[in-house]
């Protein structure tokens, strides 16, 4: 089946990603996945700015997701509170105790799937920053439609409407050259979704999403050793 | 550092709170929680119907320690341009101050609005909005369900969507009547006006039952040292390794699934989310079911 | 509000003279300090007045606008209150420092002007403002800004309201109606100050503040005794000497007995103050009328 | 609701709800109501839910500053629901001031030297209001200071009295309030008779003045007793557990 814009089910929109696009900030990148476009800046670890979210332990990590128009209202305060979770989960926090690292988000363009576009972004600024990270970690949306086995990897905005129910997964990916190799575990680190599935369908949209994080991920892995090549 | 405590030198309540961890460890290696309860339990839960007089419908669910009281107040509004012919359903979740440590006064918390924006979705999808119509394009009903956590003991998505699904069953929309200036009464003066006025067309509504397209319920599950505990508390929360929601209908159907950690989790740990989620809605519907009946408003009560 | 400072010799001092009924600035115990009331210190205000009690110096302007009712009273006009807590009076007003001093004190104003919960109480006729039953009438904003503080702002507040209100000159209103009576009337301003309608204030309460300093009950407290009293309670009291609104406030109980025993200062002061304000009031509206 | 209106509120010597005019509403005081709070108390008066949460003593925010005194900060919302017409978020005018007036009565009864530097914070939540919130709120409030285990000097306890119909009406409802010609509501310790907080409303001579407030006082005496077994029984309910909890221990051992 081939969908409006030609592509095939489980196929994702073309792929980019900028870096250091911003000077002031310490990682910036702009990840572009069809008509969805994030700019995502990191700055720190820095100072913490209000004790009250001092970690004697670690560092915190603070999320800031801006709309690309209006004021940010509590569909941007839940996908900060998701966006910060997986940020937690990839960053060593523990090396900056009492730090604060702070992910600006800003949306430039919203075609579908601007949750997981953010994600994205958010991993690829933190690389940018040189944040100590654990591993990497990449996150795709999904739309589950009416049509026999309409699962559709990485919506746009008209397929996200029309769908039954949509879903947004990340992973953290098996990474080409990894050491701890654990080839069939799913790795799911958040998910979201909206709408009705069956537990299958649910299971199916998680396993295709997982195949599209692992193609990301490698993306994003190639990226930035172009972007640093005496890294290697 | 656990060496004093193995030592007997602290007390039980003090090791619990310097070593947090290291305390719940204990208790689930040996297959229990602090507070009793075999891993893949719930904690016990209650549904008090009609707590609040001066709401339309309210329910108060407590689940362990966890309270939440779901009141809903219906307005009669002006039609929205944009949706002529459908009302609205505004949800609100909000954290009281009084309800954790953590929550101050003012300002929304994050953990409210993530909370409000979940159960505006998911009570979106259940409450269809044409049947708050009343007159087309002129008038049809508001119906704010506002839910408040009152004490904040853990797993509060389980909570709230509970006390909103109770509230918004228990719901009867008052009866409506429009006389001929657009004067629109409700309650008893709607019903008493649509008496006076038989024979004419019919301007308003009778008392009626809210539909629901199916009763979603949801339980949070916790990934703690690769075991799975159901319903953690505000005590285990910040100890999981990854901490997931799933929601479901009576059919099985999810109608939500958020997970969130610092883990990742594999196949076998979601199946097993969802597998908890279906057993505890068929408990939690059946004591719905219950609490319905005994306050007189189970759905087939109008039949008879 | 960041509070002054006082040593424990100061307050051991201003206790000691209140017990001797002989205060810092030579006043007794249930003195009020000089009250001086000008009228029509704004041109532009339908009413204002600035008071000054002693160094405390507030001026409250009044502005009466078209407006709807309160759907709960359709018959009647409205008042709506607001205090500024200007930093020129203390600089822990800058920015929000001053919000909930002054909404203490808009709510306080409000109380004693206003209807209580059932409509009856009140000093005044509110009714007086209404143009036409539940759709117009009018809506006094009435703004209190506060230029000093030298303690007792309640009472100097409430003197300064019920003059401004006293001061205010209500302009006419005719409704005209037009051809077509579903249409909106419009509402013709008569702008004739000579057919302005004057508030009838005469049973609006004055606030008297009444504190224990010691053993002893004390009114219009200066600043520097503000800080050595304990408990307090401000009494709104009307020219009859019935008592119209009640609070406590401050950290300390009291006895029953001496809490009955404040509220009767408070009638005594307040038959004094009310009886001061009225000359004030009379003379400078005689004054306006021979220069009118 | 026109001709209800319009009813007289008292007949033959007894109130719409069939209670006496000295007689409180049906009183439910109950402490240790929120798992997370230091202490917490819920009032119910019939239709009047007042459920009150304290945290506590804790650092006091930075920016109020230091203090040789401890400090209550009383925060007082009313639920959405709990008013006839649909409230809102966010504090009004009204809920200010009567945060205000609540930390005045449990001021005056709270122990403040034994916690310098530190804040006592008393949220409170009006589930639903059927009439006089603040001496429920306040009753309910000091209950759950106790229940924190913050040093007072004496419980508070607080109702209100109306005037209405030539009679005086103690614990009046939220429809006799409506129409009081005048009312008080007053705080009082019991034990060492302090007042903490008197607030009246409407007019009242002197002599009407004592007599309102001695029925109140009245009513207050009747609530500390109450209030006292309250707090007596979730006592020996405590101690009874950690009876039961070592014996388990010890049979564990």
């Amino acid at each position: 089946m081939e969908r409006t814009d030609g592509r095939s089910a489980g196929q994702i929109r073309t792929v980019r990603c900028e870096r250091g696009l911003l000077t002031r900030a310490d990682g910036s990148a702009q990840w572009t996945q069809g008509g969805t476009c994030c700019l995502a800046s990191v700055t720190g670890p820095t100072q913490c700015y209000a004790s009250s979210k001092e970690d004697a332990e670690r560092a915190t990590v603070d999320v800031v997701f801006r709309p690309r128009s209006g004021l940010a209202g509590a569909l941007e305060r839940q996908y900060e509170a998701l966006i910060r979770r997986a940020c937690e989960a990839v960053i060593v926090a523990a090396l900056h105790p009492r730090a604060l690292i702070q992910v600006v988000l800003q949306v430039v363009s919203d075609d579908g799937g601007v949750l997981a576009c953010a994600l994205n972004a958010a991993c690829a600024a933190l690389l940018d920053a040189a944040v100590p990270l654990r591993t990497l970690c990449a996150a795709v949306s999904a739309a589950h439609t009416e049509d026999e086995g309409g699962l559709l990897l990485d919506p746009t905005a008209a397929e996200e409407a029309a769908a039954a129910a949509t879903g947004t997964f990340a992973f953290l990916p098996l990474l080409a050259g990894g050491g701890d190799s654990k080839g069939d575990e799913l790795q799911l680190l958040s998910s979201q979704t909206r709408g009705r599935l069956t537990t299958d369908q649910l299971l199916d949209m998680i396993e295709a999403a997982k195949q599209g994080a692992d193609r990301l991920a490698a993306f994003m892995q190639q990226s930035a050793r172009q972007a640093a090549p005496l890294a290697q | 550092m656990a060496a004093a405590a193995a030592a007997g030198q602290v007390d039980a309540d003090t090791f619990r709170r310097l070593y947090p961890d290291d305390y719940l460890r204990k208790f689930v290696e040996q297959g229990l929680r602090p507070d009793g309860r075999p891993l893949a339990a719930a904690r016990p839960t209650s549904i008090g119907l009609g707590a609040v007089s001066t709401t339309d419908a309210s329910a108060l669910v407590k689940v362990g320690s966890t309270t939440a009281l779901a009141g809903v107040k219906c307005e009669v509004v002006p039609a929205l341009p944009e949706a002529p012919d459908a009302g609205r359903l505004v949800v609100q979740v909000e954290m009281a101050p009084l309800c954790s440590a953590t929550t101050r006064p003012g300002r929304p918390s994050e953990g409210a609005q993530v909370l409000t924006e979940q159960l505006s979705a998911l009570l979106g999808s259940v409450v269809d909005a044409r049947q708050l119509c009343i007159d087309a394009g002129k008038v049809a009903w508001a119906v704010y369900v506002d839910i408040y956590v009152l004490d904040a003991d853990g797993s509060l998505h389980d909570a709230c969507l509970l006390a909103a699904l109770a509230a918004l069953s228990s719901l009867r929309l008052r009866a409506v009547s429009i006389d001929e200036s657009g004067r629109v009464q409700t309650g008893a003066a709607a019903a008493a006006a649509q008496q006076q006025q038989q024979g004419e067309r019919p301007a308003g509504q009778q008392e009626r039952r809210l539909a629901l397209s199916c009763q979603p319920v949801s339980l949070t599950c916790g990934l703690y040292r690769g075991r799975l505990l159901a319903d953690p508390t505000a005590e285990e929360e910040p100890l999981l390794e990854a901490q997931a929601t799933a929601t479901l209908d009576e059919s099985g159907a999810v109608l939500g699934f958020a997970a969130g950690g610092t883990a990742a989790v594999g196949q076998i740990v979601v199946v097993q989310c969802l597998e908890a989620a279906k057993m505890r809605g068929k408990e939690v519907r059946a004591m719905l079911q219950q609490a319905l009946e005994q306050a007189g408003l189970a759905a087939d009560a109008d039949a008879s | 509000m960041a509070s002054p400072l006082i040593s424990a010799g100061e307050v051991q001092w201003i206790t000691a003279g209140v017990s001797f009924n002989c205060r810092n600035d030579g006043r007794q115990r249930e003195d009020f300090r000089e009250l001086s009331a000008q009228l029509g210190v704004i041109a532009q205000a339908t009413g204002s007045a600035r008071v000054q009690l002693g160094e405390t110096d507030v001026i409250v302007g009044c502005k009466a606008e078209i407006g709807s009712p309160d759907p709960e009273r359709p018959d009647c006009g409205r008042l709506v209150f607001g205090v500024e807590c200007s930093p020129v009076a203390s600089p822990a007003f800058r920015g929000r420092g001053g919000d909930e001093l002054s909404g203490e004190l808009a709510r306080a104003l409000e109380r004693s002007f206003y209807p209580g919960p059932s409509g009856r109480a009140g000093g005044v006729d509110l009714s007086a403002l209404s143009i036409v039953s539940g759709k117009t009438c009018w809506v006094l904003y009435v703004d209190a800004l506060l230029l000093n503080i030298g303690g007792n702002l309640h009472d100097a507040l409430s003197v300064a309201a019920k003059a401004a209100l006293a001061d205010a000159k209500i302009p006419k209103v005719e409704v005209v109606q037009g051809e077509d009576p579903t249409d909106e009337p419009d509402y013709e301003v008569d702008d004739d100050p000579q057919q302005a309608q004057r508030l009838d204030v005469a049973r609006v309460p004055l606030c008297v503040t009444v504190s224990q300093i010691g053993a002893h009950s004390v009114v219009d407290l200066t600043a520097q005794e503000e800080l050595c009293s304990s408990a307090s309670v401000q009494v709104a009291v009307d020219a009859s000497g019935a008592v119209c609104g009640l609070t406590k406030r401050r950290q300390k109980g009291v006895d029953p007995s001496v809490a009955l025993e404040m509220v009767e200062v408070a009638q005594r002061a307040a038959a004094k103050l009310h009886a001061a304000l009225a000359d004030s009031l009379a003379e400078q509206q005689a004054q306006q009328m021979s220069v009118g | 609701m026109a001709a209800l209106e319009q009813q007289p509120l008292l007949t033959d010597g007894h109130r719409r709800d069939g209670r006496a005019y000295e007689e409180f509403r049906n009183v439910f005081l109950k402490t240790g109501v929120i798992s997370q709070a230091s202490g917490s108390a819920y009032a119910e008066f019939n239709n009047t839910k007042v459920m009150v949460g304290v945290y506590g003593p804790r650092q006091s925010e930075r920016k109020v500053g230091y203090s040789e005194q401890g400090r209550i900060s009383v925060d007082v919302k009313l639920a959405t629901f709990a008013t006839r017409q649909r409230g809102m978020f966010g504090q009004t005018p009204e809920e200010r001031e009567l945060s205000a007036l609540l930390a005045t009565a449990l001021e005056a009864a709270t122990n403040l030297a034994s916690f310098p530097k530190a804040t006592a914070d008393v949220y409170v939540l009006v589930l639903e209001a059927g009439g006089g919130e603040l001496g429920v709120a306040a009753t309910a409030a000091a209950l759950a200071l106790a229940d924190a285990g913050i040093e007072m000097f004496d419980l508070v306890t607080a109702c209100s009295v109306s005037r209405a119909e030539g009679a005086l009406l103690l614990d009046p409802t939220v429809d006799e309030a409506a129409r009081e010609e005048a009312g008080l509501t007053l705080a009082l310790m019991p034990a060492c008779s302090e007042v903490t907080q008197l607030v009246s409303r409407g007019p009242w001579t002197s002599s009407a003045l004592r007599e309102a407030m001695e029925l109140a006082m009245g009513g207050c005496a009747q609530l500390d007793a109450l209030a006292r077994q309250v707090l007596k029984t979730a006592a020996a309910e405590a101690a009874a557990r950690r009876q039961q909890e070592q014996q388990q221990l010890q049979q564990a051992q």
